[in-house]
C-alpha cells in the first residue's frame, strides 16, 4: 500500500477537480434554467456531487467520520426536495382555485 | 489540492454574486442552498468535521426550508416579479432629485463596499500564511485543550469536550437562544383562532394530500433518519456531530414525517404539549446539571460522575446527557420553526 | 503590503464574501435579499475564523488512540467558536423571516422604503 | 497485486465520474426539463454507485465500506421518490405541457 499512496492521491485529486468543475457547470445550469424545476434538478445534482466529493475526501484524508456528512447530505437534499415540491404544487393549486372561483362569479 | 480549493472558493464567490444579482427570489434562495452545500466541503477541507456536519444539517437543511416557506407565505413563488412598486413609490422615484440621489447612493454604497474589501485585504495580506504551524493562534491555550481534554472531560472529540464541558454555560446560553427564537416565532406567527370551526377548516386546508409513493418511502426512511440522528447525537463526544447536528437531523426527520403522513398522524406523538414539555425539561435539566454548585457553594469544576474509559459511548461523565438535552431542544425547535412558518400552529 | 495575500486563499474569499454581503445589505430593497446578504456575511466571518485554526498536514482534533501530543492536531479553539455561531445565525435568520412574514401581512409589500413610508404615514 | 487493485478502483471511479459528466452534459443538451431530469437521475443513482464501489475497493472492506453501502442504499430508495415528486410537480404546474411532450389521456393508454 505504501508506494501506491501518491498514485491514489493523484487519482483522487484529479477526480475531485473534475467533479468540482461539474458542480460549477451545474450551478450555471441552475442559474440559466428557465423554470423552477430546472433549478431544483440542478441543485439536487449539485447535492449528489457534493456527496461524492466528500466520500472521496474522506477516503483520501483517512477520516472515516466524514461519511456521516455524506449521509446527512443525502437526507437533507431528500427532505428539501419534498418540502419544495409540496410548497410549489400547493401554491399552484391555490392559484387555480382562485381562478376557478373568479370564473364562477 | 490547491487548485481544488481554488475552484470551490471561486464557486462560492460566483454563488454570492448570482444571488445578489438575480431578480427572482426563488432563484436566489435555491442558489443560496447550493452555496451552503459547498461551504460544508470547505469545512471538510479545513479539517474541522464538526463544522461540516453542523453546517450540513443546520445550515443547508433547515435554513433553506425556512426560506422556501417564507416565500410561499409571502406569495413570491407564484408571481414572477414579487417586488413591484405601487404608484406612490413610482411617482416618488420618478422625481429628478430622488433619481439623482439614488444614483449617488448606489455609487456611495459600492465604493464603501470596495473600501471595506480593500482595507480587509490589506489586513489579510499581513496575516500569517495559511496553515503554517507557528502562527500566534497556535499557542499554549490550544495545546492545553488538546493535552488535557481526555483526562478532564473524557471526550475523545476535543471540540465537543470544549463545548460541553469547558464552556458548558456558553452552550447553555446558545440552547436558550434557540428556545427564545422558537418562543418569538411562536408569538409572531401563531394564528390561534378562537372558534373551533375556523380551526377545523384551517387544519383541513393544511393536511397534505396523501401520496402513496411518498408514504411508502417515508415508512422506510423516517426510522432510518431518526436512527441516524440518534447515532450522531449519542456519540457526539466520540466522533464529530453531537447535540446540534443530531437534533437538526431528527428535526428534518420530523419534517419528512409531517409532509408524508400529515399533521393529524404527527400530532399523535408530537403536538404542542409535548413540544413545550420536552424543551422545558431538557433546558432545566441542563441548567440544574451545570449550576447546582451555585447553591452548594462549591467551585463546580469537577462533576462526580465517573469519566469511564475514553473510547466507549457511556464515557465522559456529563457530556452525554447534556448532548441529549441539546439535541432534544434543537430537534423540537427546528420542527417548531417548520410548523409555525407553514401552518401557524403545531 | 505583506506577502501572504496570494497564499491564504480562504481569507481572501472570506473578505470578498463579506464585502459582497455588506453591499448586498445596503443596495437590496427587498427584505429577503437583505436576510440572504446577512447570511453570506455570517458565513464569511466564520470562514475567516476557522481558517486561522487550520495547520497544514495535521489531523482533525479527535484524539486518535490516546496520544494527546498537540503537534498532531489542528487548533480546536476556532472550530468550537464557529460551531456555536452557525447555530445562532440559524435562529437569528428564522426570527428575521418570521418578522418579514408579519410585515408582509400588514403592509403587503417587501420593499423597505414603502414600509417605512407607510409607518410614517400612520405616525407610529 | 497492489497495481491490479489500483487499476480496478481507478476504472470504477472514472466510470462513475464519466457517468456524472454525461449527466451534466445531458442537462445542458436537452431543452425540456423532464428530459434533463431523466439524465440527472442517472448521475444520482448510477454514478454514485460506481464511485462508491471504486472507493470500497480502494479502502478495503471495513467500517467505512459499510457506511458507503448505507449511503448508496439510502440513495437508491430516496432518489426515485424525489424524481417522482419533481416530475409530478412539473406536470401539474406546466400549463403548456402539450407543446413539450406528447401527453396521452388516461383512457387512450
Amino acid at each position: 500500500m505504501g508506494n501506491m499512496t501518491n498514485a491514489y492521491e493523484t487519482l483522487a485529486v484529479v477526480l475531485i477537480c473534475c467533479i468540482a468543475v461539474l458542480i460549477v457547470a451545474c450551478l450555471i445550469r441552475s442559474v440559466l434554467g428557465p423554470r423552477v424545476t430546472d433549478r431544483i434538478v440542478a441543485v439536487n445534482s449539485i447535492g449528489t456531487m457534493t456527496i461524492v466529493i466528500i466520500a472521496i475526501l474522506s477516503v483520501l484524508l483517512e477520516e472515516a467520520y466524514l461519511l456521516d456528512v455524506c449521509l446527512i447530505y443525502a437526507m437533507i437534499s431528500f427532505v428539501a426536495v419534498i418540502v419544495l415540491t409540496k410548497i410549489y404544487t400547493g401554491v399552484y393549486r391555490e392559484e387555480e382555485k382562485e381562478e376557478s372561483q373568479k370564473e364562477e362569479k | 489540492m490547491e487548485n481544488f480549493r481554488l475552484i470551490l472558493l471561486i464557486f462560492l464567490v460566483l454563488c454570492a454574486l448570482f444571488v445578489s444579482f438575480s431578480k427572482n427570489l426563488l432563484v436566489s434562495v435555491v442558489i443560496f442552498m447550493s452555496y451552503s452545500l459547498i461551504m460544508s466541503i470547505i469545512w471538510v477541507l479545513l479539517e474541522s468535521p464538526d463544522l461540516a456536519i453542523t453546517e450540513a444539517a443546520v445550515g443547508a437543511g433547515v435554513t433553506s426550508v425556512l426560506f422556501f416557506i417564507t416565500l410561499k407565505r409571502i406569495g413570491a413563488i407564484g408571481k414572477e416579479h414579487p417586488d413591484e412598486q405601487d404608484e406612490t413609490t413610482k411617482e416618488i422615484n420618478s422625481r429628478p432629485a430622488v433619481k439623482q440621489f439614488g444614483k449617488f447612493y448606489k455609487g456611495a454604497a459600492v465604493t464603501l463596499g470596495a473600501a471595506i474589501i480593500f482595507a480587509l485585504l490589506l489586513m489579510v495580506s499581513n496575516l500569517p500564511a495559511f496553515g503554517d504551524a507557528d502562527n500566534p493562534y497556535n499557542n499554549e491555550v490550544s495545546e492545553r485543550y488538546l493535552e488535557k481534554s481526555i483526562e478532564e472531560t473524557g471526550a475523545v472529540n476535543a471540540v465537543t469536550g470544549m463545548i460541553l464541558d469547558y464552556r458548558a454555560f456558553d452552550t447553555f446560553g446558545e440552547s436558550c437562544v434557540l428556545f427564545i427564537a422558537a418562543a418569538c416565532v411562536l408569538i409572531l406567527l401563531r394564528d390561534d383562532k378562537t372558534d373551533t370551526t375556523a380551526k377545523a377548516i384551517q387544519d383541513e386546508k393544511f393536511e397534505p394530500v396523501s401520496d402513496t409513493i411518498l408514504q411508502t418511502s417515508a415508512k422506510i426512511l423516517f426510522p432510518a433518519i431518526l436512527m441516524f440522528g440518534i447515532y450522531i447525537l449519542v456519540n457526539g463526544h466520540l466522533s464529530p456531530g453531537g447535540g446540534f447536528s443530531g437534533g437538526a437531523i431528527m428535526g428534518a426527520g420530523l419534517i419528512l414525517h409531517v409532509n408524508a403522513f400529515g399533521y393529524k398522524k404527527t400530532q399523535r406523538f408530537f403536538n404542542e404539549k409535548t413540544y413545550k414539555r420536552v424543551t422545558v425539561c431538557a433546558l432545566s435539566f441542563y441548567c440544574i446539571a451545570k449550576s447546582y454548585s451555585f447553591f452548594t457553594g462549591a467551585n463546580h469544576l469537577e462533576s462526580h460522575i465517573p469519566l469511564g474509559n475514553a473510547g466507549d459511548i457511556i464515557s465522559s461523565g456529563l457530556i452525554l446527557p447534556l448532548n441529549i438535552c441539546v439535541g432534544l431542544v434543537v430537534a423540537c425547535t427546528m420542527y417548531a420553526f417548520y410548523t409555525l412558518f407553514k401552518k401557524g400552529g403545531m | 503590503m505583506g506577502s501572504n495575500l496570494l497564499v491564504n486563499y480562504e481569507s481572501v474569499t472570506a473578505v470578498i464574501l463579506f464585502g459582497i454581503g455588506f453591499t448586498n445589505l445596503l443596495l437590496q430593497k427587498n427584505l429577503i435579499k437583505k436576510i440572504i446578504g446577512l447570511n453570506i456575511m455570517d458565513t464569511a466571518v466564520y470562514l475567516l475564523l476557522a481558517t486561522q485554526g487550520y495547520i497544514e498536514g495535521r489531523m482533525a482534533p479527535i484524539i486518535v488512540n490516546g496520544n494527546t501530543d498537540p503537534s498532531l492536531y489542528i487548533n480546536p479553539v476556532p472550530s468550537g467558536l464557529v460551531l456555536t455561531g452557525i447555530v445562532v445565525s440559524v435562529s437569528v435568520s428564522a426570527l428575521m423571516l418570521a418578522l418579514t412574514i408579519r410585515l408582509y401581512k400588514r403592509y403587503h409589500t417587501l420593499n423597505l422604503d414603502e414600509i417605512l413610508r407607510h409607518i410614517q404615514k400612520e405616525g407610529h | 497485486m497492489e497495481m491490479f487493485r489500483f487499476m480496478i478502483a481507478a476504472i470504477f471511479m472514472f466510470c462513475g465520474v464519466f457517468c456524472m459528466a454525461s449527466a451534466v452534459f445531458g442537462m445542458f443538451r436537452f431543452r425540456y426539463v423532464l428530459n434533463r431530469m431523466h439524465t440527472a437521475a442517472t448521475a444520482d443513482t448510477f454514478g454514485l454507485l460506481l464511485t462508491m464501489i471504486g472507493l470500497i475497493i480502494w479502502k478495503g472492506f471495513g467500517f467505512e465500506a459499510l457506511k458507503m453501502i448505507i449511503i448508496v442504499g439510502f440513495f437508491w430508495v430516496s432518489g426515485p421518490v424525489s424524481s417522482h415528486l419533481i416530475a409530478r410537480m412539473e406536470v401539474s404546474t406546466n400549463k403548456k405541457l402539450e407543446e413539450e411532450c406528447e401527453v396521452k389521456k388516461y383512457g387512450e393508454l
